[in-house]
């Protein structure tokens, strides 16, 4: 662990800001498009992003702010051990449970700040948030656990090279299908795209757990947001579409990824929670366990692409 | 002097004496038991013949290592009772002499027909005591069970007496592997039944909750540890030693009493007077002792006998206190009555919890014995039964001191104040005389080896081949 | 010093303890947390002496490294829990009693872990039962101290009667070597195995044993919850220790049918631990009462812990036995947590509290960090042991055992976020202006706990170590540790590592944060309100139902507790049956008995 | 009141304005018809998210407060509350001519009829009601004023608090109300 290091950290995590935003700027044109409209510049994201942190803010206590900044700290220490293209800030760090629990810590620093403003429909947002991410994470959790014994590893570049040389064939999502199915689905919950958002729903519960958010916090939050989801739509890719065997590769797939995900969830309704809830237990836990027994005592997709 | 005669024969004088001096009865009983109690303990092993006709056609007392155990125990408890309840003695005590005269006679006659004679003479004290109690209606159901169970009891032995030609116990027990099974089909059976009454076997014992729900401090325990205790002495005496049976009878027997130890206890968790907790819990407990005795298990029975009797004493003494203080021995008009009584309910909590197997506690021994025997008999089945109904013993009598001990409703925090009114129970020396007998329950458990050898004195118990558990066995024979 | 000598010392102490708190109670009280640090003390002399037997009148002990560990375990809890002790002792009816029961359960859970033979075992076991029963009847509920014994009972009993069978097969009572008997007797292992970790199960709470954690954990007082959540609760692991190590399950039935190289047995109970996480966490999630709560969570962690150590290899062993101490820390330092603010405010009920951060800051950061552990979020200790075990389930590829694994670490984000939002954030109720944090005394272990959990999250190898000599103690491969990095076959994990990126994170805000204007400071209550005017902050409040949609989905009524009430109705009425059959006061009912008896010993005897 | 036309911002401020100006999030109260005109502002005929506008859920969040009509002094408690809540900058734009003058409510003894003597409004747009053509072309004006650094109406109320809540309390005799309803 040298210095170098951390500026690879950041590095990484600059880069994966400036990516993420921009993407999401292109994909508020691209969802512009599919409603028929013009829609706004692609840098319109960094534009929002600096505006809040420019605005003037509110605070609710300490714990307001504190959460704030154990969300980020949390998820961009997050951001810094996802390896991209086979690139570790921190070799030997990229343990997929570390990845996911570390996550945790953003949620939950987010989580705390929200309910420290004391909004009832903050903690509304965020018990719906949470109750969101035991639906999605359960059937996806179950996957990745399929993935770690089928390759013995559980570091998530090492599962990324494993499916890299045999092309679309080599992808776990190809390889295993069924748990393709349900890592993509959770991916929509993880994004908190619909018809997963019932927990930052704007008309309904006035945007959840953001709704005391303005000026510098809401920019924070945004960045979150923004280096959150290049977390999980990185793991996603990683895990299940082959990584990337060179950057450029990597960024190609993770914007067609990213984008595909946001057309579908264009076009999709809102679930309620409880629904959500049980879509996941019903439909993506039992492909899960379908495919876990399958790649477990069959040993089907491990190897060879049959 | 240490004539085991003088056990019998002195309270009997004493009695009579007692009929002249009226006033002096009370003082009487005291020396009757005091000389009773330091006697048992010099008295040897033996047998004595009185009448000067030897064995088989004359009456003998035999005191071997468990009549011995048995004497000295029954007549130490009597003198803690009647020590304790002195206040209640009153015009009893000729009828206490006398049935001090019979269960002494019980315990050491060595003839069949004299244990009727003194058994007769225990039981019909024991109406007279119970109707102390004034709900003559238990007096009489009482006496007519009892006296059914008498005359069962000496139809058995006419009926022996026939087979056999002899009514000395080691003369029977020496011609009786003679008979067939058939033959001692029904006196067996009329001597089980009859004893079965005073041993409160269930289905016979119809008597009980009458008697003892309403007997008060004097009484309850005088019935609950003495009576009861000297009728499972016999009963042990009578069916390891003179009556060993057949397959048949013993399974049937054993089914009878172990029915007994379960219904019991499961009655006893359906109770909500305290009295009534205890007498089903008597009524189990001598279910099991019973159980024991016919599968053999001599040492682990009188264990169990002498942990149970001692508990006894101690707990219903004290729920004879309730109803003297406070007209009541439902438990949860009890609530918190500890509070005020500590010590009382300190010796109440260590009898209670020895009876429920808690460790270091003579209790426990028993439990242990029990289960290593059992076990060493390859008998599996019932060693769970006993497990199992240790759970529901332990149930029972962890609400009953939790109610007793801890005041306030579901939801509080159990404070002083919602305890009932403030009574003393027993005056100090009775608490001190409760708190030494609950002193000997934890000695009895902790210094085990020295327990196992005042009960045996290095002899087997009535030939009893069953293991004991010792110290040297925890440590792997080391 | 002899193990002998510090029991004698304890006893001695706590006799002690016990007098002086006739004398003064809060004296007495404040000796415990003395007699429990001279616990500590004495531990760490005897810690070179591992390996020596002791005996003591029919009592055997042996010091083993897991013996060690799990008094280090204990006695840790006890003596944090301890510094309660002062606060609390006037509001028990008897406070010399629960000074003297609180010394005496440590020294009894002390004595369990050294034990050598079964006698020893087992009346150390029952010791710490009664102790712990009569002091849970000092809290709110007397039902609970009834369930607790019974349950434990149930355990205790059935227990027994496996130690007596083995005793009966092997003649001897030492653990060590009574069950090497067993091995050619599958039947009778078979017994032996399920009878005697039913103790274990229902100690630490296993389904369907679970039901007294939730009402005894809930109802005892406030400073008793943490050591029977942190502390007894563990003495169920050690029994699955045993069953593991002394009973050697897995040679025991390796010839029997295998279900992922698991005997089937000891898959059936990691069955029973898998539900006992679903059970938990569903639970968890739907209580009101906070105590109640954090009792349903330390179900669901116990069936971590026994999974753990059943699974009996070189990862989740190791992480079973690392979830031992991440969760004792920080379940005692919730429950604490929970004590101070029931201290302050006289309730636990989670929709009667809120805001409490505004008052008590300290006690919330310490909860905060309890609670992070306790979800396995980095960089506290409970992550690691989880990380551990889930390693070790992947690895072995045991996918319904890690689906309830899943399920329990994340639902446990949504149950150790409740308290977090309900009591401490949101809306401070104006009836708790007045409240203050809570004072240095009762602070000292909130920092304590602390401090150790952040240790066992940032260097776990320190206790790591002390695991892979049990591993080595108990023959099985050693977790590799190297240097601050723990290596196991299908994955690597720097703990310190992360807590330096999740610093360098950190900061990183925390400059930008810094370096923006600086924030106003508002009240609470000017919030966003759609503009309506409210003025009362427990309606602005959001603590009851809160997961109304999550308890909508689990509304289903929970049989098993009904199950227990079933079965003493069950006997109650078969003992009022007995009652009214066998004890009428009509001697004809009695004659007509008699002839029964006699006709069906006429029926026996004649065929 | 005049706008203030000397430009006295340093580059911070500057480069301030220039993101307020190009991403402005709106809250807005649908007090009268004018809210009406807004979807169809916002959806694809006329798509005000080119400029960078967005709606946005909570006051908190948003830089401009849109006052779509006429306002009873019920209403105006609310937007006053409101806009206090909104963190600065911060921009109102009226709607119709009800906020100007009262329009057709002009004499009702309920309603307001002039806005900007309670808050400070930076953009009237005219009209009863006015087109969504009207509201983009005001919207342009609002970004070009931004940039500017001539909407300032957020520095007024600071400046003149007094001022305005003299007017407030005239008119309401409490801005925050504390009766039995909301207690």
């Amino acid at each position: 662990m040298t210095v170098m290091n951390f500026v690879y950290g950041f590095i990484v995590l600059l880069a994966a800001f400036i990516f993420q935003t921009a993407l999401t700027g292109v994909n508020r044109k691209v969802t512009a498009r599919i409603q028929k409209r013009y829609g706004p510049r692609w840098y319109q994201q960094f534009l929002d992003i600096f505006k809040a942190l420019r605005k003037g803010s509110i605070t609710h206590g300490w714990v307001f702010d504190f959460g704030v900044i154990m969300a980020l700290g949390g998820i961009m220490a997050t951001v810094i051990f996802i390896p991209v293209a086979g690139f570790e800030a921190f070799p030997n760090m990229d343990n997929v449970f570390v990845i996911s629990y570390l996550l945790a810590v953003g949620m939950l620093g987010m989580a705390m700040s929200a309910a420290g403003s004391g909004n009832p429909w903050a903690s509304i947002g965020v018990s719906r948030a949470l109750t969101n991410m035991v639906a999605y994470d359960v059937p996806l959790m179950i996957v990745i656990f399929t993935l770690i014994f089928a390759f013995d590893t559980a570091s998530v570049s090492e599962i990324a090279a494993m499916q890299q040389g045999m092309g679309v064939l080599g992808w776990n999502a190809v390889r295993m299908p069924l748990g393709g199915i349900v890592a993509f689905i959770a991916l929509f919950g993880m994004l908190g795209k619909k018809p997963f958002d019932s927990f930052i729903a704007p008309a309904e519960i006035a945007s959840g757990p953001m709704v005391e958010y303005g000026g510098k916090h809401l920019g924070f939050m945004f960045i979150l947001h923004e280096l959150m989801t290049f977390i999980e739509v990185s793991l996603i890719l990683s895990l299940f579409f082959g990584g990337g065997s060179s950057i450029l590769v990597y960024a190609i797939k993770y914007a067609i990824l990213y984008t595909l995900v946001n057309i579908i969830s264009q076009v999709m309704p809102r679930f309620k929670i409880d629904q959500a809830v049980k879509f996941f237990y019903r439909v993506p836990l039992v492909f899960a366990i379908i495919q876990g027994l399958v790649v477990i005592f069959l040993g089907w997709g491990v190897s060879v692409w049959f | 002097m240490n004539n085991p005669v003088l056990l019998i024969v002195i309270p009997l004088l004493l009695a009579f004496l007692s009929v002249i001096i009226k006033k002096a009865g009370k003082w009487l009983l005291l020396v009757g038991l005091l000389f009773n109690t330091a006697l048992a303990f010099f008295i040897t092993t033996g047998e004595t013949i009185i009448g000067g006709f030897a064995p088989p056609y004359g009456i003998n007392l035999v005191v071997d290592q468990f009549t011995l155990v048995g004497v000295i125990l029954i007549n130490t408890l009597m003198l803690i009772t009647i020590v304790v309840s002195f206040d209640l003695v009153g015009k009893y005590s000729i009828v206490l002499l006398t049935a001090l005269a019979g269960i002494n006679g019980m315990l050491l006659t060595g003839d069949l027909f004299n244990l009727f004679v003194f058994m007769e003479i225990t039981v019909i004290a024991a109406y007279i005591l119970s109707a102390q109690a004034k709900k003559y209606h238990h007096t009489i159901t009482y006496l007519v069970i009892g006296s059914v169970g008498s005359v069962l009891y000496l139809l058995g032995i006419i009926l022996l007496y026939n087979l056999t030609g002899s009514l000395n116990m080691a003369d029977v027990a020496a011609k009786l592997p003679l008979l067939t099974t058939k033959e001692l089909l029904v006196p067996v059976l009329l001597i089980f039944i009859g004893i079965g009454v005073e041993v409160k076997l269930m289905p016979v014992s119809g008597w009980v909750k009458g008697v003892y729900s309403n007997a008060n401090r004097l009484i309850a325990p005088l019935f609950a540890s003495v009576i009861a205790g000297t009728a499972l002495f016999v009963f042990g005496k009578l069916f390891v030693s003179v009556l060993p049976v057949s397959d048949t009878l013993t399974l049937l027997m054993l089914i009878m009493s172990v029915m007994t130890f379960v219904f019991g206890e499961f009655a006893a968790f359906n109770q909500k007077r305290v009295k009534n907790i205890l007498l089903y819990s008597s009524i189990g407990q001598a279910g099991l002792v019973t159980a024991l005795f016919i599968s053999g298990l001599v040492y682990a029975a009188v264990i169990l006998l002498i942990s149970n009797v001692i508990s006894k004493l101690i707990m219903f003494t004290i729920a004879g206190a309730f109803t003297e203080k406070y007209e009541t021995d439902d438990y949860e008009s009890l609530n918190g009555v500890f509070v005020h009584n500590k010590f009382t309910g300190i010796a109440f909590t260590i009898a209670a919890l020895s009876m429920a197997g808690i460790p270091l506690l003579i209790g426990f021994y028993a439990k242990l014995n029990i289960l290593i025997g059992f076990f060493q008999a390859q008998n599996y089945v019932l060693p769970a039964i006993i497990l199992l109904m240790a759970i529901v013993e332990g149930a029972y009598i962890i609400k009953l001191l939790l109610a007793l001990w801890a005041p306030g409703k579901e939801g509080q925090v159990s404070e002083k104040s919602f305890a009932v009114e403030k009574k003393q129970l027993l005056s100090v020396k009775n608490t001190i005389i409760c708190l030494i007998v609950a002193l000997v329950i934890i000695a009895g458990g902790v210094l085990i080896d020295i327990t196992e050898k005042v009960v045996t004195d290095g002899q087997p118990l009535l030939g009893d081949q069953s293991p004991s558990f010792t110290i040297s066995q925890s440590k792997g024979g080391e | 010093m002899t193990l002998i000598t510090v029991l004698i010392t304890l006893l001695t102490l706590a006799a002690v303890t016990y007098l002086l708190s006739l004398v003064n109670s809060k004296l007495g009280a404040y000796f415990t947390i003395v007699t429990s640090l001279a616990t500590i003390v004495m531990l760490f002399l005897i810690k070179d002496s591992i390996g020596q037997s002791y005996s003591l009148s029919f009592f055997t002990f042996k010091l083993t490294t897991v013996g060690w560990y799990f008094s280090m375990v204990m006695v840790t809890v006890y003596f944090t829990t301890a510094f309660l002790n002062p606060f609390w002792i006037k509001k028990m009816i008897y406070p010399a009693a629960y000074n003297l029961f609180f010394l005496v359960s440590l020294i009894g859970t002390i004595g369990m872990f050294f034990a050598r033979d079964f006698i020893t075992l087992f009346i150390c076991w029952e010791t710490v039962v009664w102790t712990s029963t009569f002091i849970i009847q000092m809290g709110k509920s007397r039902k609970s101290s009834y369930v607790y014994y019974v349950v434990s009972a149930i355990g205790s009993m059935v227990t027994l009667f496996a130690m007596m069978l083995v005793y009966q097969v092997s003649g001897t009572l030492e653990i060590s070597t009574a069950f090497s008997a067993l091995s050619g007797q599958p039947v009778l292992a078979l017994i032996v195995f399920f009878t005697f970790i039913l103790a274990g199960l229902s100690k630490i709470g296993i389904f369907p044993f679970h039901v007294w954690l939730p009402m005894a954990h809930g109802s005892a007082p406030h400073t008793f919850s943490p050591v029977l959540s942190g502390g007894l609760v563990k003495m169920g692991a050690f029994i699955a220790y045993l069953s593991v190590t002394a009973f050697a399950a897995y040679e025991v039935f390796a010839n029997t049918f295998t279900i992922m190289g698991i005997p089937a047995p000891l898959y059936i109970i990691m069955v029973l631990g898998a539900i006992s996480i679903v059970v938990g966490t569903v639970m968890a999630i739907r209580q009101d009462d906070a105590k109640k709560l954090l009792a349903y969570s330390s179900v669901a962690n116990g069936g971590y812990i026994l999974i753990g150590i059943l699974l009996y290899d070189q990862i989740a062993f190791a992480g079973g036995m690392l979830h031992l101490i991440s969760h004792a820390l920080a379940s005692a330092t919730a429950f604490i947590t929970i004590a101070i603010v029931a201290y302050r405010t006289g309730t636990t009920k989670m929709s009667e509290l809120g805001g409490m951060i505004h008052r008590m800051p300290v006690t919330y950061t310490v909860y905060l960090i309890a609670i992070i552990s306790m979800a396995g979020i980095p960089p506290m200790g409970g992550f690691v042991s989880k990380w551990l075990i889930l390693q070790g389930l992947a690895d072995r590829g045991l996918l319904f055992l890690a689906a309830a694994a899943f399920f329990g670490s994340i639902g446990s984000f949504m149950y150790v976020f409740r308290p977090l939002s309900a009591v401490f954030l949101g809306q401070l109720a104006p009836k708790y202006e007045k409240i203050k944090e809570a004072n240095i005394m009762m602070q000292i272990p909130m920092y304590l706990l602390t401090i150790a959990t952040l240790l066992v999250g940032v260097f776990p190898n320190v206790v790591l170590r002390v695991i892979a000599d049990i591993q080595l103690e108990a023959g099985i491969q050693e977790i590799v540790l190297v240097g601050n990095t723990i290596v196991v076959s299908n994955g690597v994990l720097d703990a310190l590592r992360v807590f330096i990126v999740f610093g360098y994170g950190f900061l990183i805000a925390l400059v930008i944060f810094i370096l923006r204007r600086k924030s106003r400071r508002v009240t609470l209550m000017d919030t966003y309100t759609s503009a309506e005017f409210i003025h009362t902050p427990e309606l602005l409040h959001y603590s009851s139902n809160f997961y109304a949609p999550f308890e909508r989905l689990t509304k289903k009524p929970y049989p098993v507790l009904n199950l227990y009430e079933k079965v003493s109705i069950k006997i109650k009425e078969i003992g009022h049956m007995a009652e009214s059959l066998f004890s009428s006061s009509k001697p004809a009912i009695t004659i007509f008995w008699i002839i029964i008896v006699f006709a069906i010993f006429f029926l026996g005897g004649v065929l | 009141m005049v706008l203030e036309n000397q430009d006295n911002r340093n580059l911070w401020e500057k480069i301030g304005d220039f993101f307020s100006a190009n991403s402005i999030w709106m809250k807005w109260y649908c007090t009268g018809c004018g809210a009406i005109e807004l979807p169809p502002t916002m959806t694809s005929r006329f798509d005000m998210e080119r400029l960078g506008m967005g709606p946005m859920a909570t006051p908190r969040q948003a830089d401009v407060l849109l006052i779509t009509g006429y306002l009873s002094s019920k209403t105006l408690r609310r937007v006053i509350y409101s806009y206090e809540q909104m963190q600065d900058p911060k921009y109102i734009v009226a709607f119709g001519s009800c906020t100007i003058n009262g329009g057709i409510y002009y004499d009702s003894y309920a309603t307001i009829n002039q806005l900007d003597k309670y808050i400070p409004v930076d953009l009237y747009i005219a009209g009863c009601m006015p087109r969504p053509e009207g509201i983009m072309n005001a919207f342009a004006d609002l970004i070009t004023m931004i940039k500017k650094g001539q909407a300032n109406g957020w520095r007024h109320y600071q400046e003149n608090y007094e001022w305005y809540k003299q007017n407030q309390l005239d008119s309401l005799k409490e801005v925050i109300i504390h009766d039995e309803f909301h207690e």
